[in-house]
């Protein structure tokens, strides 16, 4: 159509969409989907870091993970805004997740077995979510494009931050070394499914592109990724549990083992160590926060009578 | 300089052990405003206790650490007042007890910011703009949940019946209070009831919530070191790193 | 050596962490006869740990004690599967868990009491006779709740759908294993399969319960050394007191 | 009445008196009363130290709070059955324990906060509960004696796995020796009060001792556990936490100072440390058991059914 065609061409040019403007159907039902995904991600991605925060082995490695965590329930906050921007709620987005009917990143079923975890998450989960949100703050959706701005900013720093435990674990007694292999053999393969299946394999992924809701295909982002992530490994001492891993001097790249696609494919159906986990304790705070939440209603409608009870009094 | 290092250690472990119960929410409240604010709370909380506990530690002139004085203690030698260890219950229990708490800590740090140590004057002076905000918020949602639904109201009203007991102990001083009060360092605790007292009825009238007819002290000790049953599991979770990798760096 | 440590700490981990959770039931137990069963389950369990955990430091010959490996061990390096730290939940999960266990614990040992290891051998023998009770009673109550009220029934079933995923990793072997099934030191896990599942397809048939349809070998790394969330709470909890007052007698 | 006097002759004859018998009804509900509340502090009474199994030190040590624990639940079960002879069921006695009707030992109310105290309850606790009940190995209710002459022997065994805590403690490191005299000062005060008011004060006395369910006095018995207990005390090292303690050689007994009965009376109205949490885990047991009990009685229903249904068909 028409309209499709100038849409097409204001994204080509490089325009931002605005939330009021035309978009086509398709358009906003992707972004929708992938906002809200990414928005569920930052809310589920609390819980695994949350299970150390009571156990963070200092004051000021508590405050870090607080303050983390804390961001993390802010990027969804920024991000479920940014998906209302196209006509959903927040409490309709929130029903998709508790009923599996959106999804949320599977990195998040894994659990987080030692304090090394907090390194491995904020290193290699933080960097390679840095990798695909890096792109996107050039995301043709206007609103999406700020939020991953300001996102992008505060992760980088996360993934400092868990570079930081990492190195301080990698460099530490031989239990603590122990405990940082440990964690890079469990994060390293669950990470590199990040991206997403090979580009092949991919559904969505031309006309996402096309409409610059996807900027970089999966496979160049998970390229980009080991290549960043290998040297940093070496620099901590630590063993990518990869023999296979070799630098291709022809591609300027690694040479890399691919994840295993069926362990992906049987987290997502929800066979993860803690997809039960996950949902059920966001399923939890649901429906523990019912009656706070219609407690807050009921006095805010109480508040607005007695507003205009003494308004109509005062006439 | 021993009950300063007692006065400093009440302080600090009162901010480190409700610190700790309120992360324990950390990606469980009830809406998506709450965890943040929750976790800005323990966050505040956390930043106080290194404060109150570097300071003890300095005190202390043993060369121990405000990390050394909250890890390696056990229970025995923890000072909280009984009120901040008991367990989170709902939302609304942690809430209340929250407000119960910020109505003293508030009303403490007004008269600490003028306290004869300076250190101690500085510290206050930092953290008394967090908890004005504490204050504000937690008073303000025990008046919006208790004159909110039918079953709101019960929640909170249940909830105050069953911290009441602890609250006394807040304002309830000991010879060690005496002498730090006596130095123009900490107030007596007893000093700062009626401003409690004050803060405590008028938010709990606009919140329709009913004063508990009980003793209100009856629950006390912790400041003096012995808690309740639930101070050792909280430790044990707590200080686990440090206790199992002695030495480490982290 | 090693796989005989590491088999012999598979089998005093997993009594000792089951033994863990069902001692949590004490004195919170749904009628008096189940407290006094359960305090005595667990009380066995931590009898089986003493002689398996006993025997690992000995093969170990590293001045170990039972006790050092019980409490001086971080969760990476316990080799217990995942069924046993599954968190407790209702006294109907509790029984189906144990049901679940005994069913393969009894195949194990009936198969142990015949290894060519003479105190392996030994202590199965002493085993078996309070695993065959255990079974016979964990059992019996599955039958009885299962084919009991509605609500009983319900529950049942619930236990067992959430157990189930975790139950695979019983019969599944590893390198270790296979190296000490040819020693003919302990079976490999995969030959106790088809006992476990007639025990178990038998039982819940005549609990009227539904054996379900998923994979039972979805959660599992226990045996390895990969655990759940919860194994580090509960050994925060367990270590406690020896990780905080190292070299102590008590 | 004739029949009371003639009663009265049997236990004066050092007769005992079996269910089936007759009894005045202020006997057989005085009866019901002890044995109940001494049911009940049996089953309230594995709490304190149940605090503690999860977190025993050693595995021996684990094993042994554990039958020890399994033993006062047994207990609890035998005096619920010596009180059911007297036309009282279990269930009527656990819903007086829960409405607060039937009270338990007021020592259970108080916490316990180190493992000296697992010694302390041991040794003090178990020693004055001894001290209570070996008289009454010598009651005039058949069935009570009886029990009593089984309890006591397991309670000694307790005791003295008590002490032996208490001297692994008293004698260990400086920390344990600090946990183990923070047992005693916690523990002293309540252990004296278990024996009940003083004899000035307690009501029901008279009547009881003519009727032999009440061998001694309260304050005889306190007066002989200080006498044994101090020397213990002594022995271990630890201070008796009372500074008016003193050996009176006229009396050939210590002086010691009366514990503070307005504390022991707030206990008793449900002020003590614990109370809450101890009514409250028995409440949440009974609670969360029902269904658990419901579905046994549902199966044996439909068996019995079946069966009859089975020797219907078999006629």
């Amino acid at each position: 159509t028409p309209e499709e065609h100038a849409f097409q061409a204001r994204i080509d040019a490089g325009e931002k969409i605005e939330p009021k403007e035309w978009m086509p159907e398709g358009y906003r039902k992707t972004l929708i989907r992938q906002i809200s995904q990414h928005a569920h991600s930052e809310i589920v991605g609390q819980l695994p870091e949350g299970n150390w925060i009571t156990r963070a082995p200092t004051l000021e490695r508590k405050a870090i993970l607080l303050a983390k965590v804390q961001d993390e329930a802010g990027h969804g906050l920024y991000l479920y805004s940014a998906a209302e921007t196209l006509g959903i709620s927040r409490d309709e987005m929130t029903e998709q997740l508790l009923s599996g009917k959106a999804k949320y990143s599977s990195i998040f079923n894994y659990p987080t077995l030692t304090w090394a975890d907090m390194g491995a998450i904020g290193w290699l989960v933080d960097g390679a979510a840095i990798m695909n949100q890096v792109p996107l703050q050039r995301t043709s959706y206007g609103p999406y494009s700020r939020a991953m701005i300001r996102i992008c900013k505060e992760e980088s720093f996360h993934q400092r931050q868990g570079f930081h435990i990492m190195m301080k674990m990698a460099r530490g007694t031989d239990a603590q070394r122990e405990m940082a292999q440990d964690a890079l053999n469990r994060f390293w393969y669950p990470s590199l499914m990040m991206f997403g299946p090979s580009d092949k394999d991919s559904v969505h992924s031309q006309q996402s592109m096309a409409w610059k809701i996807k900027i970089n295909t999966n496979d160049e982002l998970r390229q980009r990724f080991v290549n960043e992530t290998v040297p940093q490994a070496e620099f901590l001492g630590l063993t990518v549990p990869d023999p296979d891993l070799a630098w291709n001097e022809e591609k300027q790249g690694y040479d890399f083992t691919e994840p295993d696609w069926s362990e992906f494919y049987e987290v997502l159906k929800g066979n993860g160590p803690c997809n039960r986990e996950r949902l059920g304790a966001r399923q939890k705070a649901w429906d523990d926060g019912a009656w706070f939440r219609d407690g807050l209603t009921a006095y805010a409608e109480k508040a607005a009578a007695r507003r205009a009870a003494a308004a109509t009094a005062a006439e | 300089r021993a009950p300063l290092v007692t006065g400093l250690c009440r302080l600090g472990d009162a901010t480190l052990i409700l610190g700790h119960r309120v992360s324990e929410w950390c990606g469980h409240g009830p809406a998506l405003e709450e965890d943040i604010a929750l976790a800005n709370t323990a966050l505040d909380l956390i930043g106080h206790t290194q404060m109150w506990l570097g300071l003890a530690a300095q005190v202390e002139g043993r060369g121990r650490s405000a990390d050394d004085l909250a890890y390696h203690r056990d229970a025995m030698h923890f000072r909280n007042p009984l009120l901040v260890e008991v367990p989170n219950g709902d939302i609304g229990r942690t809430l209340m007890r929250l407000f119960l708490f910020d109505a003293w800590h508030h009303a403490l740090l007004e008269r600490l910011v003028s306290s004869s140590a300076t250190e101690i004057a500085e510290i206050a002076a930092k953290a008394l703009k967090e908890v004005h905000y504490h204050l504000d918020r937690s008073s303000d949602l025990v008046v919006r949940l208790g004159d909110g639904s039918e079953e709101s109201h019960a929640r909170m009203q249940a909830a105050l019946d069953l911290l009441w007991p602890y609250t006394g102990e807040l304002c309830f001083g000991d010879d060690t209070d005496a002498a730090l009060a006596e130095a123009g360092i900490l107030p007596e605790p007893g000093d700062l009831r009626s401003a409690w007292d004050a803060t405590v009825r008028e938010t709990l009238a606009e919140a329709t919530l009913a004063v508990p007819e009980g003793r209100n002290d009856v629950q006390r000790g912790g400041r003096q070191g012995r808690h309740t049953e639930h101070l050792g599991y909280l430790l044990a979770e707590m200080q686990f790193l440090q206790r199992a990798y002695p030495g480490a760096e982290w």
